[in-house]
């Protein structure tokens, strides 16, 4: 086609000045930096320990099941949902995957066991995804009622006996270190090698959000369910697609979860799935959909871990532990919503 | 007492612990065939959930309960409605329950508490600084077994306790981290005193991890069978517990006795090992207080002895 | 234009097409034809399905009955992703912008989308999408440069939005344009460009369908009409061989002429003025008085600043210099809710998403504003005394139901609008902000809502009427002013002027701001 | 009430479905006085904050009360102790019981205007907001307690509204019903109701008719909050002692009450009856699987289970085709010429 002039009548949109503020409420997730930064430097003040390597290995390492949970839960805050059920799905699977590998394949090799996690947490995500489209009612009500079922499931018909005795693999995998020293007083500090998937699933989620087609899709159907629909956008094969990826990092998590902690204890897990749509929600993610970016789901994390894991350091008595942890989500949340202003 | 039925309640259903009282259960059930003897126990820990159930169970018409009570204090309106309704109620770790009518202890609290401070001053030589960590501050039997543990550290004036009473939740997950942290704060650390039955394994994984196994001291409650694996290792110095089996069916035992009628004195025997000699005193409320001998302390060398 | 027997020669034709909704018979046996290149206007009164067939050919809509041919192949319904592939491309009525989206990717995504069949496991060529959006932002007129390309649509304005989505439909290759009243919130000079567009879009073979209400562009743009009336096709033919008066006619079944309807003349009592009102870069200067009984009407492009001055009157928008006085009382409007207090209403422009309240009862829309004076002595609102303020809200406003007890949705646009109106009659305002009251109406509701707006004048209300629709400033404002730029560049008297006086000034008003 | 609600017609089929069942299952016993009352008594606790979550639900805009248990335990902790400072427990129990009656209320008035004053003037998300101060209060209840339950004791007069009955029906569920009663008579027939309701389904619209959003949101969660100081009076009346971890699992069944008896998340549509009827439900179930002595996992599944079903029975519009076949549907359009 021919290139017309710009037509001198057209109104420009104005632009926006380049204010920290303007740069702010485009990119939420520089104001969850901050706070991450600003907590940081308080908390080193407070007990210089903070600065220590041994504690920043022992907060990542701390953060890898909440991170690979949250990203699952970004994903579905982009598309417009609420999960409360993916720590269900982490339980159930982790726990089914256990007995199964004990019981009938003990000479499972890792790799094996942790693919058959990440599809079985798929295939429970994809359940969800599914029910979410055909009940057409939002994401929150379905998973109330998935975690309700999947639990019950896992606990009435699966078993409650907590699994002790891992087989070998498992526990080495759980042990196996990418790095390790020692610290002053002679402790071994190691990052274990698990960690490594945290990261990996940001980049995976980074790529699938900016670089594929899905994400798009999943953004168009946050920002407006119905319009995608009619643009094109396959919306069961979104839905389906959503909730079977946070499914399957949940699978991941769980299985995580086991090996680190040496036992399958079918009772943990559910109960923190509050908390980490709340690292979500700090790291910029809309509760009503649409928007939120992977690094600011990372900040996210790490926000909660830090503030979960230096209150001791602080010198914060067991009593008060939650009301410094409740004002703090405030606190975080108040700036936010100013920030963003 | 032909037909009757008596309940036993645990605080949680599915965990280890209550899992071996539920086999102590199923032994008594065997044993009287006559009667209908069940255990139950929410799915969740959350004191609102096993009142419910305990609420219902009355108005089913069970005839007598044993309740290991979530937390004592909350079911005390319940346990009096139950028993002016003419329940037998029977209870288990709740020296504190006013409305009961036998509450049956495997040991004496303090007792035990200072016990489990023996060891782990014994391992630390007596010096260096420790910890203490509870299910949750409101556990009363936690803070009073850590509660004697520090009246017993006293008497090693080297011994110096820092950031006391962390909660666990009974999560080890959650312990773990929290016993990390801990050993950043304090690199010199030699000692913790646990409470929760999962509290052992987070804060032995830690120190496993940390290379530490044998430097530092780990005393605990704990059963043998998960905490094996670091007894082996030296992670866990001992592990302090009873026997629910033995509990659970000594509640039972005394259920059934008030249900013939029968009476709880002094010095008699409830016909289960760790309870054949037991002491009877005035309870905290109207009823009796029945205090077994069940306390174990196991280490590496001993738990091999008690496969639960 | 030719009409062969043979299929294929048509692009797309629909035959017996019918669409129940439950128990609405929206569309009763609809037969249709499409050809290249042609420009097809399809007219109807509200309701009469004009949106709903093209959701049948967009697919975003199942047929109850019918056939659908396109390209010579049969269909019983379509996706929307078979309907894009074969280059049917909508701009619908609500746009259907992603909010969240940039430009960028609401112009450009679809040609990607389409190219792989819908399929969405696969890779994003993000040079490409610049490409094809950029290209295409062009072609509608607007400039593709970093900060609109990478702005949500969210922010941009109603004006901008409309051509964004009409350069999303153009993107892809299209072969059948629809646009669903797609000028309803653009300016003269942007209809202009639109009007280039379909010209260029039909010399390169693409058919266009237009939905509108507006039958003055109709004319222009030639072509074909289609009218429908009740869910059917009652006419088809060249739009030349139609006067306004026979496309009324069979629109509505009955006649409506073009009038004046201002009757009644202002009264002496001046009941609000500004002096020197500006709020922040929007507008600046704004000197007028408004009289009881008087109907203004302001009109300008949409970045005049007329719009800002509605919402600042109203209590939306801050005013930061100048002042307001009502009644000559000076006076600050810091809310809505003290705009109300002091006698001002505001009926806004958006009417589903800042109106009415669409899922609740006709009853409870129309006693709105008034919940607090229906009370009773035990506190709770009368219902008898709230229903009958109701239903004589029904009365007045000519709504064509007498169930207020409906849901506010089942109503037609006309009818919602009617709704959202009469609310005010509750209150009796000093002053009324009408903006854009008939966009979107079909031309039998705008004569009951003009009558409405005159009767309101008649009881003292004074009236500001913010609207592009030159014809209803003319026949229902007693002067007009003019804005740009943020001031007003000219007031006009509303009986002695016309549509091409008022243009001129604007235009040359504009160009001489802008130097 | 023009329509029959679908909701309400399923809620009642199943009440009545669940109460033949367990009679039938239980040879009786679970249809006999005592176990009736003895359910009726435990409604209210759970009842009073699924209605809070209901009313947060309302005002719409992702409106969520997550904080209601925690308040009810801080409203009972709270209050006792300060109760417990002025009055003998003894000796003054009329005095005792209704300083500690209005204490509860009052701490839990607070409490949720705090949460409302935050939502709407600080502008920060219901469920972030609540979340907060969800572990606030609980914190604030732990370092009033120091983690210890509080005893509060059983006062003639607070026994009473624990444990007593009038003709038979348990005294707190008649509190509870006549608390429903007015709340619902408010949300129907007040002006605040009214606006409340239809702030929840368009904000902005809301806005536009001068309604003030910051009254609204400010009074629901304050509501709610009263409602959570309500729970937290009946708890320490039953039980006699109040702690801060009591309830820990009401927090989704609240919000599963609430969404059974067809409250919308997004705002705008709730019914107090409907609440109520569900919270029985959640009850009748609950009591008979603890009858049947069925392994209390099976409950999880159950709950999951129903609510399921109940979307799909929605989903499939099969109330309404049931409706149809009792009343003549009106035709909207049939009026239109
Ligand atoms: N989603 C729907 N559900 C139920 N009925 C519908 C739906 N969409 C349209 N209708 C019915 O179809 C009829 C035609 O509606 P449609 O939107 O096609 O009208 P229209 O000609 O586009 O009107 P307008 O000129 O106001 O845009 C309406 O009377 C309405 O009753
Ligand atoms: N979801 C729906 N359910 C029932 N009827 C609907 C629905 N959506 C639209 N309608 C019907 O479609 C008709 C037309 O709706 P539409 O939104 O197109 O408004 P309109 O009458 O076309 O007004 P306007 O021309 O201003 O858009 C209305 O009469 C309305 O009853
Ligand atoms: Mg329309
Ligand atoms: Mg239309």
């Amino acid at each position: 086609m021919v290139q017309e002039l710009p037509n001198p009548a057209a109104p420009l949109p104005e632009r926006k000045p380049r204010s920290i503020g303007a740069l702010f409420r485009r990119r939420p997730e520089l104001v969850s930096l901050s706070i991450l930064i600003a907590i940081c430097v308080i908390i080193a003040t407070a007990n210089p320990t903070f600065l220590q390597a041994s504690s920043l290995v022992d907060m990542a390492r701390a953060s890898v099941v909440t991170g690979l949970f949250a990203l699952g839960v970004f994903a579905i805050l982009a598309v417009g949902g609420i999960d409360v059920s993916f720590t269900a799905i982490a339980a159930l699977t982790m726990y089914s995957l256990t007995l199964f590998v004990i019981n009938i394949y003990p000479t499972a090799p890792v790799a094996l066991i942790i693919c058959i996690a990440i599809v079985g947490g798929a295939i429970l995500g994809a359940l969800n995804g599914r029910l979410v489209h055909t009940l057409q009612v939002p994401s929150l009500i379905v998973t109330i009622g998935t975690q309700y079922l999947f639990r019950g499931v896992l606990l009435a018909f699966v078993g409650t006996v907590w699994l002790m005795e891992l087989p070998p693999q498992m526990v080495d995998f759980g042990k196996a270190s990418l790095l390790h020293f020692d610290s002053a007083n002679g402790a071994t500090v190691s990052l274990p090698l698990y960690f490594l998937f945290f990261p990996a699933a940001a980049v995976l989620t980074w790529v699938m959000f900016n670089k594929t087609m899905m994400g798009r899709a999943i953004f168009a159907t946050g920002g407006n369910a119905d319009i995608a629909a009619r643009l094109g956008y396959n919306q069961r094969l979104v839905h389906t697609f959503v909730f079977a990826f946070t499914g399957a990092l949940a699978g991941l998590a769980g299985i995580i979860h086991v090996c680190a902690n040496r036992m399958a204890n079918p009772f943990d897990l559910v109960g923190t799935e509050i908390e980490v749509i709340a690292a979500v929600v700090l790291g910029g993610a809309r509760i009503t959909g649409g928007t939120g970016s992977v690094f600011g789901t990372v900040t996210g994390v790490l926000l909660i871990t830090v503030v979960n894991n230096s209150l001791v350091l602080v010198g914060i008595p067991s009593t008060w532990q939650r009301v410094v942890g409740g004002l703090f989500i405030l606190l975080a949340a108040a700036f936010f919503v100013k920030r963003q202003k | 007492q032909e037909g009757k039925s008596i309940t036993t309640v645990v605080k949680i259903s599915g965990i280890p612990w209550f899992d071996r009282m539920h086999t102590g259960v199923k032994k008594f059930a065997e044993a009287n065939p006559d009667m209908d003897i069940k255990q139950v126990g929410p799915a969740t820990a959350d004191s609102a959930q096993q009142l419910q159930i305990i609420q219902d169970l009355i108005a089913k018409g069970t005839d007598a309960l044993a309740i290991v009570p979530m937390d004592p204090a909350i079911i005390e309106g319940l346990l009096k409605r139950a028993m002016d309704r003419g329940t037998i109620v029977v209870t288990h770790e709740a020296d504190n329950q006013k409305n009961t009518m036998v509450d049956v202890e495997a040991f004496d609290n303090s007792a035990y508490g200072a016990a489990m401070n023996v060891r782990l001053a014994e391992c630390m030589g007596g010096k260096g600084k420790w910890t203490t960590f509870v299910g949750s501050l409101g556990s009363r039997t936690h803070m009073q077994w850590v509660g004697a543990g520090e009246e017993n550290a006293k008497k090693h004036p080297e011994m110096v306790l820092v950031d006391p009473n962390n909660e666990s939740f009974d999560d080890a997950n959650g312990t773990y981290e929290k016993a990390k942290e801990i050993l950043r704060k304090h690199p010199d650390l030699k000692g913790f005193q646990t409470s929760a039955g999962n509290d052992v394994l987070g804060v032995g994984r830690a120190i496993e991890e940390a290379g530490l196994a044998g430097k530092i001291c780990l005393v605990g409650t704990g059963l043998p069978n998960p905490s094996a694996a670091y007894l082996d290792s030296g992670a866990i110095t001992a592990i302090g517990f009873w026997d629910p089996q033995k509990a659970g069916m000594a509640m039972n035992s005394v259920a059934k006795t008030l249900l013939a009628g029968g009476k709880i004195v002094d010095g008699m025997d409830l016909g289960v090992e760790g309870y054949e000699k037991v002491t009877v005193t005035k309870g905290a409320g109207d009823g009796l207080l029945v205090v077994g001998n069940g306390m174990v302390l196991a280490d590496k060398d001993t738990y091999k002895e008690y496969l639960f | 234009m030719s009409q062969l027997p043979s299929l294929s020669t048509h692009l797309l034709e629909l035959r017996g097409i019918h669409k129940r909704f439950g128990g609405v018979h929206a569309l009763r046996g609809v037969d249709m034809v499409i050809d290249p290149g042609e420009a097809y206007h399809l007219l109807g009164e509200n309701g009469c399905g004009k949106s709903t067939v093209i959701k049948i050919i967009s697919g975003v809509h199942a047929p109850s009955e019918g056939e659908i041919i396109l390209d010579g192949k049969s269909y019983g319904q379509l996706s929307p992703i078979q309907a894009l592939e074969a280059g049917v491309e909508t701009v619908y009525q609500d746009l259907s912008l992603l909010p969240n989206l940039t430009v960028e990717e609401n112009v450009a995504l679809g040609q990607q989308l389409v190219s792989g069949k819908g399929s969405l496991l696969r890779p994003l060529d993000k040079k490409l999408l610049k490409e094809t959006a950029r290209e295409a932002i062009l072609n509608v007129g607007l400039v593709p440069d970093k900060a609109l390309m990478s702005s949500p649509t969210a922010d941009l304005p109603l004006a901008v939005r409309q051509r964004v989505a009409i350069a999303r439909a153009i993107a892809c290759k299209a072969r059948l344009v629809i646009m669903d009243e797609p000028t309803t919130s653009l300016t003269r000079k942007e209809v202009d460009a639109l009007i280039e567009l379909v010209a260029k879009l039909r010399a390169q073979d693409v058919a266009v369908l237009f939905v509108t209400h507006k039958l003055e562009e109709s004319y222009r743009i030639g072509g074909q009409v289609i009218v429908f009336r009740d869910g059917q096709c009652v006419a088809q033919g060249n739009i030349a061989d139609y006067s306004r008066a026979d496309l009324s006619h069979l629109m509505t079944g009955r006649e409506i002429e073009s009038q004046r309807y201002r009757t009644g003349t202002p009264q002496t009592k001046e009941m609000l003025r500004l002096s020197n009102a500006g709020s922040g870069d929007a507008f600046y200067d704004i000197s007028f008085s408004l009289k009881m009984g008087e109907i203004l009407g302001i009109t300008g492009l949409s970045d005049s600043g007329r719009n800002e001055l509605a919402l600042a009157m109203t209590g939306h928008l801050e005013l930061t210099h100048g002042q307001i006085e009502i009644e000559d009382q000076a006076t600050q409007i810091a809310s809505p809710a003290s705009a109300i207090k002091q006698g001002i209403g505001y009926v806004p422009e958006d009417r589903l998403s800042e109106g009415l309240f669409i899922d609740k009862s006709i009853y409870e829309n129309e006693v709105t504003l008034i919940f607090d004076d229906l009370l009773n002595r035990f506190g709770m609102i009368d219902a008898k005394k709230g229903r009958e303020a109701a239903r004589n809200i029904s009365e007045h406003m000519t709504l064509n139901t007498s169930d207020i007890d409906l849901p506010v949705g089942a109503l037609s646009g006309g009818n919602q609008q009617r709704v959202l109106i009469g609310r005010w009659l509750s209150i009796e305002p000093k002053i009324l902000v009408l903006h854009g009251p008939t966009v979107g109406v079909d031309v039998g509701s705008k004569d009951s809502i003009y009558r409405a707006v005159q009767a309101m004048a008649e009881r003292g209300i004074s009236l500001i009427i913010v609207s592009d629709d030159l014809p209803e400033l003319l026949q229902n404002c007693d002067r007009i002013l003019v804005m740009n730029r943020g001031r007003v560049v000219d007031e006009l008297d509303a009986a002695t002027t016309n549509e091409e006086r008022i243009y001129n000034s604007m235009l040359a008003s504009y160009q001489e701001v802008a130097e | 009430m023009r329509k029959p609600d679908g909701n309400l017609v399923l809620l009642v089929m199943l009440i009545v479905i669940l109460l033949i069942t367990g009679g039938i299952m239980s040879g009786g016993t679970y249809l006999s006085l005592f176990n009736i009352q003895s359910m009726g008594s435990q409604v209210p606790e759970i009842g009073f904050l699924a209605i809070g979550v209901m009313l947060a639900m309302c005002a719409g805009d992702g409106g969520i009360d997550l904080s209601g248990i925690a308040m009810a335990n801080m409203a009972g902790v709270a209050s006792g102790l300060f109760a417990m400072s002025i009055f003998p427990v003894a000796e003054a129990p009329i005095l005792f019981t209704v300083t500690f009656a209005v204490g509860c209320m009052v701490v839990g008035l607070i409490g949720g205007a705090l949460n409302g004053l935050i939502i709407s003037r600080l502008g920060i998300t219901p469920i972030l907001c609540t979340l907060g101060t969800q572990m606030l209060f609980t914190g604030i209840t732990v370092v009033l307690s120091s983690g210890r339950a509080v005893r509060i004791g059983s006062p003639e007069p607070l026994y009473e509204i624990g444990n007593g009955y009038f003709y038979d029906i348990p005294i707190s569920f008649l509190m509870f019903i006549a608390v429903a009663l007015v709340l619902g008579v408010v949300l129907r027939y007040t002006p605040y109701g009214v606006k409340l309701m239809m702030t929840g389904a368009n904000p902005k619209a809301a806005e536009f008719s001068g309604f003030s959003r910051f009254r609204i949101v400010t009074v629901t969660y304050a509501l709610s909050g009263l409602l959570a100081g309500l729970a937290g009076l009946i708890i320490a009346a039953r039980n006699v002692n109040v702690k801060w971890d009591y309830g820990t699992t009401y927090l989704l069944i609240a919000i599963l009450v609430a969404v059974m008896a067809g409250v919308k998340p997004d705002g705008g549509h709730g019914r107090v009856i409907n609440v109520v009827l569900s919270a029985i439900i959640l009850q009748l179930l609950s009591s008979l699987l603890n009858f049947i002595g069925l392994s209390n996992f099976v409950r999880d599944l159950a709950w999951g289970a129903l609510l399921l079903c109940f979307l799909f029975v929605n989903r499939l519009a099969l109330v309404d085709y049931f409706n149809t076949l009792l009343s003549s549907r009106r035709d909207p359009h049939a009026s239109k010429t």
